[in-house]
């Protein structure tokens, strides 16, 4: 029985690897070396770190509006890390962790929210899409660069993310309904964080869990513990496999929960409180990561403080380069609309030019 | 009398109409335990609990079509769009059905219900967040369309607006959410749908503007006050149906017009305004009528938005262009 | 077991009580006395002529462009007569069937059908809305005067018609996931017809049913014979209960067949053969009640002559009133835009009315 | 070289292109087995396959977001919305992500597709079927917004707008599909985007149209030939970018201008020209610009279309009256 069967959606069970306590599911492999699995965890805590970064950023007034992802880690690391080069994703506007996975630089990240559209040009040969804010808009494109891979015969898979919230648009459905109609090479990856802002899970929709959304579509869906690499990776890679040999698309669910604010801009404790959070605390992907390892011996303190040394000069290091970059010409916000400017475009930014004079 | 901000206005004015009128129901995203994510409803689901003030799912669609068949059904809601750029999923709605349904059915069904919209830009929000969709909504045929531009105004259009047969699209400007305080009574008070405010009669040049813009106009005509420019101001109020009577009025004084918006240019609001000029009053004209507006491209992200939208500067500019035409 | 869970989406079982033949399925039985169920087969007969005669209609030039429901007839009686006073219709454009069982006068269908508006105007007291044209959107307003019933303690139940392409429609997930959430006392009842024009049901989408498509939703599904009136009856009357007794939302999927062309303006010859149809021909719903009635003794040659008869002289006479109906003024198409006529649109009235001259 | 109707000429288009480009495809309601329901794409899915012309579930937003999708991975969709009335259901993906991918990604990802739209009146068709939503659409960043007004036209601008490098609207007058028939040659032939098209010479007023209604100012102008009276009309071809050059030199020589359009007056494109010749040729003007237009109102049913759609009577009116101004 293969892994999106024995997990099918109607069956309650969700696909766990690596238990809370640091232990793993009986009968069940983990999937990486203990090298590979000690360099995993460098990079989940690099995110976190990037993260927390970035919200202070915000906090200091030199950074937009931000999105956390606090929590949220191990849903974007393991599920990237079963790409190739080639692949595609599609994050909505919760993913600096997946969007440097795939090789964005933190640079270009941290320039986005500060508020410069250029961090949004991903490297040549990198394919992932620019933070997409309208909420379950983007599993549709997602789906068109699949389906135009079939097409075209490319071997290549698309990653869609998005959260629980965005499940409720109609074009999440369309999205869905296309990709198992043509049977394009896409995963949709939700993020179930529990929230939509303040909108809780059991208020988005009805269905006992989002990964049964599946079946009105008439393909595999599976509800995975996202705060456990492992699961996600596996099951990811499973549905990776599926797609890239030409059996459709994949509907995956992970659960996690977001612990930091919708935004910056956003209070949460309006809406939820200490005691809610409490029992996932727990559960977080990092500290699970860490008892996982602490086993292994590969883990202490020490270790951690100074991965968490490297990881903040680096980032440093980005901030320096991020703020460094000089403020855009006024040219620029009328280069990019068209390949070239018409003449009305071009009228109105002579216009725009002199009145700045 | 206590001075507010507009989001306060409106709370009130949400406030009491639900007291008078057990008809009326709120409904979007985040509007109820929440209280909005500019606070606009606060306290409101407390007040009036979750079947009056209802948190829906992320679906605007879903929000507005459902809104119209609870309008079918009597009942009077005010359904919210979180931010302007999101209501582009509920145009299908809108234009094929919550404005026609009237029209459709010959008077069998009506639709009286309002859409709230907090709209336009210089929040430093992230992209769709600074959105002015009113030119789209003007071109839509069977709904109204209102845009306060301070609190007092923000609460007696929107009480008019709840009390309207018909449905309303209500923008509100959120860059002045919070900027402006101002006396705004307790009770009742209407404004009426489709009246213009002049707000300062001046004799060389009509501005003409709407939401935030109308205090970017104010601060241009304080400047232009030194250069001896004295500026006539009309708040639009109402984008559709529009008041062209008091325009008209102005223009044919003055001679003179600027006509201030943060939408892109390209048929924008600004465009029709001058058509119904040029129909009613083109040999009234002392100079082409100056548009100060965004561009045709989309709202920069933060670093370059100040580029984008309309300032005193370059309503000064305008003015004096057309002053010394 | 209730008749939803014995008929569970994913049972792959298609619930039938008036099988092909005319006789019943074992152990089940008939939800009508004799009488009423002749009563029922006059209904179906009068809206085949009826639907028969738009045909027509148009084919002469008298009537606009039409949507013949020629072979859905028993979905749409079956359905509607589970209903009460109070209760309300959301038809899509091919529901003269349902319209008209609800009360609405044949002659404002007509009416419509010949392109005046004001057949769109059903009598006070009888809640079905206009025709909707724009696939898959209308569900939204069943959803919404369901709930709006709901708030104000109403015991009404609200059904709303749409065909098999309408379930891509991001609408109608997002109605399907409203009435889900705020459990609304709505019907979905999908007269799955094998076509959205020329694309067949099983290129719209990769769902094995389209009831089960309810499972997204946290609600009930099931999927019956459209083409046997007491099979419709007697799952929408197990909704219907359900749904006035406060439990929520039904999907129900009418599995029949469009006969007839999309509209007056489609070829079906285009994308489909004679021979697709013909297993269908024995399905037909009015052929299937008839040898039942035969079977009771009440039906013969001689009572169709009969019953054909006094259709088509009622028919005749509808056809004269409607089109004795003098053509609208111009005051009409702006009269009813808002409530009272703006300033502009008297001024661009009165500017018609003069080029009128 | 055969005289083809429009269908023909826009089919023959979509044909040369496909053969001479794989990565064009067509995607769409009804577009493959069936042909389209205008018989638009007949005989392309034989041609090229199920793969290259496909029928698509019955979704909009999923037509054009898809298309975005296949064009960021290099195909040329040519994506078809079955009428103008559902377009509206796309305009969430067309103006938040269509019109914006490039300059969102600063030039990163762009997107080159046409999306086909048979719009306009005149059919007797039922609701929602007769849509002209182009200033709509030409309010909207990013995207480029063509019509065709004979056989020849559209099979030339259609080329060009496959062939550009950004998203293209196409509508296609649907009413004017089998009206004109018309030397259209085989292969290759371009006709700019942006550039308006002069169709004949007259000193006395301009008139400007597009789309099936250029073939009504036709027929006006021929009766007004019998008072003597020269019309000048330009077929403005294209939407956005529009040819301001052309319309502003004509009016410099005419002194007098009619618009013509199928959308609602209120926000129509007309008030766009309108606001252009004001900033650009005021003084020229001998008499306001006249508009004639569909009016604030839901299109309506067959009835009563007549009374909706502008025809050669209300044109000469409107002539006639600029020029007794
Ligand atoms: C179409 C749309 N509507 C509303 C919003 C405002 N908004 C931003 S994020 C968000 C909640 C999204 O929830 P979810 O999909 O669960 O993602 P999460 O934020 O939890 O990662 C909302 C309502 C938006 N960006 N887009
Ligand atoms: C949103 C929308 N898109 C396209 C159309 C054109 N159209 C009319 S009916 C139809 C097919 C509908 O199929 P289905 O939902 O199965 O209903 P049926 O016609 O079979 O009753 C299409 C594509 C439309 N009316 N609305
Ligand atoms: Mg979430
Ligand atoms: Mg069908």
């Amino acid at each position: 029985m293969g892994l999106f069967e024995e997990y099918h959606p109607l069956k309650g069970k969700m696909f766990q690897i690596l238990r809370p306590d640091g232990t793993l599911s009986p009968d069940i492999e983990p999937p990486f070396s203990d090298p590979e699995t000690f360099n995993l965890y460098k990079k989940l805590l690099f995110i976190r770190l990037a993260d927390q970064r970035a919200l202070m950023l915000q906090r200091q007034g030199r950074m937009g509006t931000y999105a956390p992802i606090w929590g949220q880690e191990a849903c974007q690391v393991g599920s990237v890390y079963t790409l190739q080069k080639g692949d595609w994703i599609f994050p909505a506007f919760r993913e600096l962790g997946a969007t440097w996975m795939m090789g964005v630089p933190l640079m270009n990240i941290f320039l986005y929210w500060m508020g410069n559209e250029m961090g949004s040009h991903a490297p040549e040969g990198i394919n992932v899409l620019p933070v997409s804010i309208p909420v379950g808009t983007h599993p549709l494109h997602a789906v068109g660069v699949g389906w135009a891979a079939r097409l075209k015969g490319e071997k290549i898979v698309t990653i869609a993310y998005f959260g629980d919230g965005a499940t409720s648009k109609g074009d999440f459905h369309e999205a869905m309904n296309f990709a198992g109609v043509f049977r394009t090479p896409t995963i949709f990856l939700c993020q179930n964080n529990q929230f939509a802002i303040s909108v809780p899970r059991k208020m988005q929709t009805a269905s006992k869990t989002i990964a049964q959304k599946a079946i009105a579509y008439g393909f595999d869906g599976i509800q995975v513990d996202g705060n456990d690499l492992f699961a996600v990776f596996v099951s990811t890679r499973e549905a990776v496999e599926k797609a890239r040999s030409g059996d459709g698309p994949t509907l995956i669910e992970c659960i996690t929960y977001r612990f930091g604010p919708h935004t910056t801009a956003d209070d949460p404790t309006k809406y939820r409180t200490e005691e809610e959070i409490e029992p996932w605390r727990p559960l977080d992907p990092l500290v699970r990561l860490r008892l996982y390892l602490k086993g292994k011996g590969l883990w202490d303190e020490d270790v951690e403080k100074s991965l968490n040394e490297d990881a903040q000069r680096e980032i440093d290091q980005v901030v320096r380069e991020a703020e460094s970059v000089p403020n855009p010409e006024v040219e620029e916000i009328f280069q990019y609309v068209f390949e070239q400017i018409p003449p009305q475009l071009k009228e109105q930014m002579e216009y725009l030019k002199e009145s700045l004079k | 009398m206590s001075k507010l901000n507009m989001v306060e206005a409106i709370n009130m004015a949400l406030l009491e109409e639900m007291e008078r009128d057990n008809r009326i129901v709120i409904l979007g995203e985040d509007v109820g335990r929440e209280g909005g994510v500019f606070r606009v409803t606060d306290g409101l689901q407390e007040r009036f609990g979750p079947e009056r003030v209802i948190d829906t799912p992320l679906a605007e669609s879903g929000i507005v079509g459902t809104a119209m068949g609870m309008a079918l059904n009597g009942l009077r809601p005010v359904a919210e769009i979180q931010f302007d750029g999101f209501l582009y999923p509920c145009l299908d709605q809108i234009t094929n059905h919550i404005g026609r349904i009237r029209n459709r059915s010959r008077g069998r069904f009506t639709c009286q219900m309002v859409i709230r919209v907090p709209y336009g830009g210089g929040i430093h929000a992230p992209e769709h967040h600074s959105e002015s969709p009113e030119a789209i909504l003007a071109h839509t045929p069977g709904i109204k369309v209102v845009i306060p531009s301070t609190p007092y105004e923000a609460k007696g259009l929107l009480i008019s607006s709840i009390r309207d047969p018909d449905p309303v699209l209500f923008l509100e400007p959120k860059r002045i959410y919070r900027a402006i305080r101002e006396e705004v009574p307790e009770g009742d008070y209407t404004i009426p749908i489709g009246k213009a405010r002049l707000i300062k009669e001046g004799k060389d040049v009509t501005v003409i503007a709407w939401g935030a813009m109308v205090r970017e106009v104010f601060s241009a005509a304080e400047k232009l006050r030194g250069d001896n420019i004295d500026v006539e101001i009309i708040d639009l109020r109402t984008v559709f149906p529009m008041d062209i009577e008091t325009i008209v009025n102005s223009i044919r004084k003055t001679g003179r017009g600027v006509i201030v918006h943060e939408a892109p240019k390209t048929c924008g609001l600004g465009a029709e305004i001058i058509a119904q000029i040029n129909e009613k009053a083109l040999l009234s004209l002392q100079a082409p009528i100056e548009r100060v507006t965004g561009f045709d491209i989309p709202v920069p992200l933060l670093k370059s938005e100040h580029y984008y939208l309309p300032n005193p500067k370059r309503i000064v500019m305008a003015v004096k262009k057309v002053m010394s035409f």
